[in-house]
């Protein structure tokens, strides 16, 4: 065993979503852009995507900007277009009707996301801040994410905890999660599922199992469950029993600094 | 068969203010750039721009004051941030935006592309997106399973504007073996009312009828064809050229500071033409060094 | 002029039918199997419309077995499959996904096409002759038939004239011509359209403006309005100043033998 | 990545009497032809056949006793003519055809391929086609037009039958720059619920990464994958093989007297794998003569 003080948080939140992959799984990972955004977008969900392969998932699948099953082991420098375009990869489907038929016919089973507004039944604002029609700010619109969130059957939520972010509601639902809880979901004519675990900076959560109602399960050994109230503008349903998030492994601490990310590309902030 | 090259002024001059465009590319990628500029330098306005995800065009045309609809899944710059011609105009609520998701607005481009009025999706239901848009997004049944849908409508436009690798004169384009695919350009294609494209190169027509597997827009479909290399640029044209990042990264400086005059003043409505253009914003220097092939 | 003696019935189809043709036209051309159905499915449309290029329509274009402007200096020798695969053309769509959306776009002019049974509206049959989920014979289905006939702009019919194909009403409607005639294919939900002209070899044939019936236009020189009737179940409107089909000129003739089809593979029986 | 490589013998036994198969390829083209002799090898039966248009695979299954149901365009062998078997059983009142169009058809699949129960249409308005299988072709209004058009429903199949060119070990099936693309293959992969490819030759995974834009199947989609060298015989693979005319001219002597037995005896049934038929029915100078590579 490790100790707290021998891991970063991020290695922590890919060891965190690791632990939600299964063998078999094919995974959802979207475009990041640059920093923290691209840590949270491809950085962690990627390292967790190759560690699940190498512990527990050998037939765990990636799917990455167009490219399926790219070979990993050549994950190149940087991601200008020419970089994407010669990829080694299994496929690279001939455009992205593929990609919406792959997600609407249910293909795929775990994705990342991320946005500036989530509530407590885990539904997404990235559209608008505001009035939708003339908002206070405009976000960037909706991309797959609603897909993600009608479709995939165990999306993730993988962002840092922020007392705006973490809203009681969402100005705008770009991505249906539980809606309004309850059977709201299914009775919306949407096919069961919706957001699995919020995995961020200082805590995991999940959704109770009858209200749907976000739920505090582990705080990371860094935190504490009134530091991470304090991050959230709603006050999550909190069990007796919550525990510490589990540490990496040496093992997987060894895999994810040797084998996964060597030369810090996808870990960096 | 009839040659359909034209030059790009002359393509420009075919759409009228107040047209719905269709532009083709993803964000940084493969857009039609320099017919963009030649609409905002023959001073067009009033358009509808349908895209999959909006991008750099959009910001230009809405920087330009010529957009006064959007219907995408994204607008945005991706690695260089927020689109703030487009942003700035949407928070005004000077401009009519209509978001659809990937999985809804690729239903809508293959309604088109099929010559049907309508597609069934799932993908909105319970979201804002349907809320406010009941004009475009209504609910139905499913008449085998009584299952819950939506039905959105077609997409279509006035025009469709792509840019494309290479092209015979009549119009057959062409892609690269190893390209990536990441946007909806031959369905747009296939959903054109009115179809231009520009590409890099224009080839001889016994090229194309090598690998006629790889035209990927037949010239029956194509009303305009315009050579134009470099036709994208700033962004990247896979297999031709990355983005200019160094460009990119002017452009935002400027746009956040709502310097579009000035950007627009030396490389629009101060070059004349796409020659001039690419004098202003290359040197043969950088253009080796932005090439791929 | 030439006369009668001086060409082949083959041949005043070829020009009868590209006399149909406009310039800009996109000519949808089948698969024919061998001997006469190929002369009718492939080798008169073929000829007719490469003439109609090399005269009134030189930008004309013609899709054939998934070919869109095929190399017609280059018809291959033989119709197997590695001929067609290697057949120098324009463009070879991805699949045939995109032909049909060509065809429910409404992107075609002009299909040629034929049938067992042709009624006096124009309706076809290929299905099933008979009781349709017993049939006394059973015939091939629909193929794309159905769809030129829902789509296509002036889809014409060309055939050989005989009594049990051109029947009052065919057994199985598999593809909607004038329906019952007067309004009642536009009632149907049907795009405007349906056969334009029924080209056979011994007449033409046009649809009444209002009534949709059948309506004899012109007999070849061959051939008699007595002859015409005696080989239909049914009896076609018949104009006062039915004229002789217009021959094919010298040059149309020389067209056809000498560039169009100087190996005689198109116009073999 | 999972190895999904299997035997042609174990890839059938995957297939339980009266599931429903999309089998692909086109008439007598590329169509799994040796998985569907295994199936009547293995006394498979009761299957309900989608194809587009169908042709020697489901012939051989008709004169196999093995097919009850038939949902396609088209019946027959092209310019071999008739599908004897398939024709005596429709007439006999046996077999419960269901004819769509191409566009309809088209439209079934795609419905499949993007998980919505169902497709609008215009195509079979007023054809004999609705008026006898209301329960697959529904009329509907469209909400945005009020247009009368039909619904028709996703041709969902319990298997999916595929004959490729190449594939990995993994199943990323790909395709030749030069092909004949007359199918419907790619749209029906992505519609399978279980897929199963057979292929002519299996290649190094390190072979499929240079060209990743010729994967139309990626390994995802797929079960299992069998290489089965001359697999579509008599049928052509493009690219490979041509037609064995003289094969079909036979089988169709045969089948006009209604003496299936013999044919199977000879082939399939006689010849206890794939090894055997291709001894039966082949020479090594034959293969070298149809051969197109």
């Amino acid at each position: 065993m490790t100790n707290s003080s021998e891991y970063t948080i991020n290695e922590l939140m890919v060891t965190a979503a690791a632990r939600e992959l299964q063998d078999g799984d094919l995974i959802f990972i979207g475009v990041g852009t640059a920093g923290r955004a691209f840590t949270l977008a491809c950085g962690i969900p990627i390292a967790a995507a190759r560690l699940a392969q190498e512990t527990h998932a050998p037939n765990l699948s990636i799917y990455w900007n167009n490219l399926l099953s790219p070979d990993l082991e050549q994950i190149p420098p940087r991601l200008t277009q020419h970089y994407l375009t010669t990829w080694p990869t299994s496929a690279q489907l001939h455009n992205c009707s593929d990609k919406n038929d792959m997600l609407s016919r249910g293909m795929f089973d775990v994705s990342f996301d991320s946005a500036p507004q989530i509530d407590r039944f885990g539904n997404l604002n990235i559209t608008a801040i505001g009035d939708y029609k003339k908002p206070t700010r405009r976000l960037i619109g909706c991309l797959a994410q609603t897909d993600h969130f009608a479709y995939v059957r165990r999306p993730l939520i993988l962002t840092d905890l922020k007392k705006r972010t973490f809203v009681d509601k969402v100005d705008f639902i770009t991505s249906v999660g539980h809606l309004d809880g309850g059977t709201s979901r299914t009775d919306a004519g949407l096919r069961p599922g919706g957001p699995s675990r919020v995995i961020t900076d200082k805590a995991v959560f999940g959704f109770h199992e009858e209200t749907k109602e976000m739920q505090l399960l582990s705080v990371h050994a860094t935190s504490s469950t009134e530091e991470v109230l304090a991050e959230m503008s709603f006050e999550p349903l909190v069990n007796d029993d919550v525990s510490a998030t589990q540490a990496p492994s040496s093992d997987e601490l060894r895999l994810i600094r040797e084998v996964i990310d060597p030369r810090r590309i996808l870990l960096t902030t | 068969m009839k040659s359909k090259l034209v030059h790009l002024a002359d393509a420009a001059a075919l759409i009228p203010n107040g047209a719905s465009l269709t532009i083709g590319g993803s964000i940084i990628r493969r857009s039609p750039v320099a017919l963009i500029r030649e609409l905002i330098r023959q001073e067009k306005s009033g358009f509808t721009v349908l895209a999959y995800p909006a991008g750099f065009t959009t910001d230009l045309l809405a920087g330009a004051g010529a957009v006064d609809r959007v219907e995408a899944v994204y607008e945005g710059l991706f690695q260089f941030g927020f689109a703030y011609n487009f942003r700035r105009r949407v928070e005004a609520g000077e401009l009519d935006i209509r978001d659809f998701s990937e999985v809804a607005m690729a239903a809508r481009f293959r309604a088109a592309a099929s010559g049907v009025p309508f597609m069934p999706t799932d993908a909105l239901l319970g979201t804002g997106m349907a809320e406010h848009n009941p004009e475009q997004i209504r609910e139905i049944s499913c008449p085998f399973t009584g299952r819950k849908l939506h039905a959105v409508d077609a997409a279509t436009s006035d025009f469709t504007l792509l840019h494309g690798y290479v092209a015979d004169e009549y119009g057959n384009v062409q892609f690269p073996v190893a390209r990536d695919a990441d946007d909806l350009d031959p369905v747009m294609a296939k959903a054109a009312q009115r179809l231009i494209v520009t590409v890099e190169k224009i080839v001889p027509h016994s090229e194309i009828l090598k690998t006629p597997n790889l035209t990927y827009i037949p010239h029956t479909w194509v009303e305009a064809v315009v050579e134009v290399p470099f036709g994208a640029h700033p962004l990247s044209c896979d297999g031709f050229y990355d983005e200019d990042e160094a460009h990119m990264q002017d452009y935002q400086l400027l746009m956040k500071d709502g310097r579009f005059a000035e950007y627009a003043d030396r490389y629009i409505r101060g070059a004349v033409d796409h020659a001039e253009y690419l004098s202003a914003a290359l040197t043969p220097a950088r253009i080796f060094e932005l090439s791929v092939r």
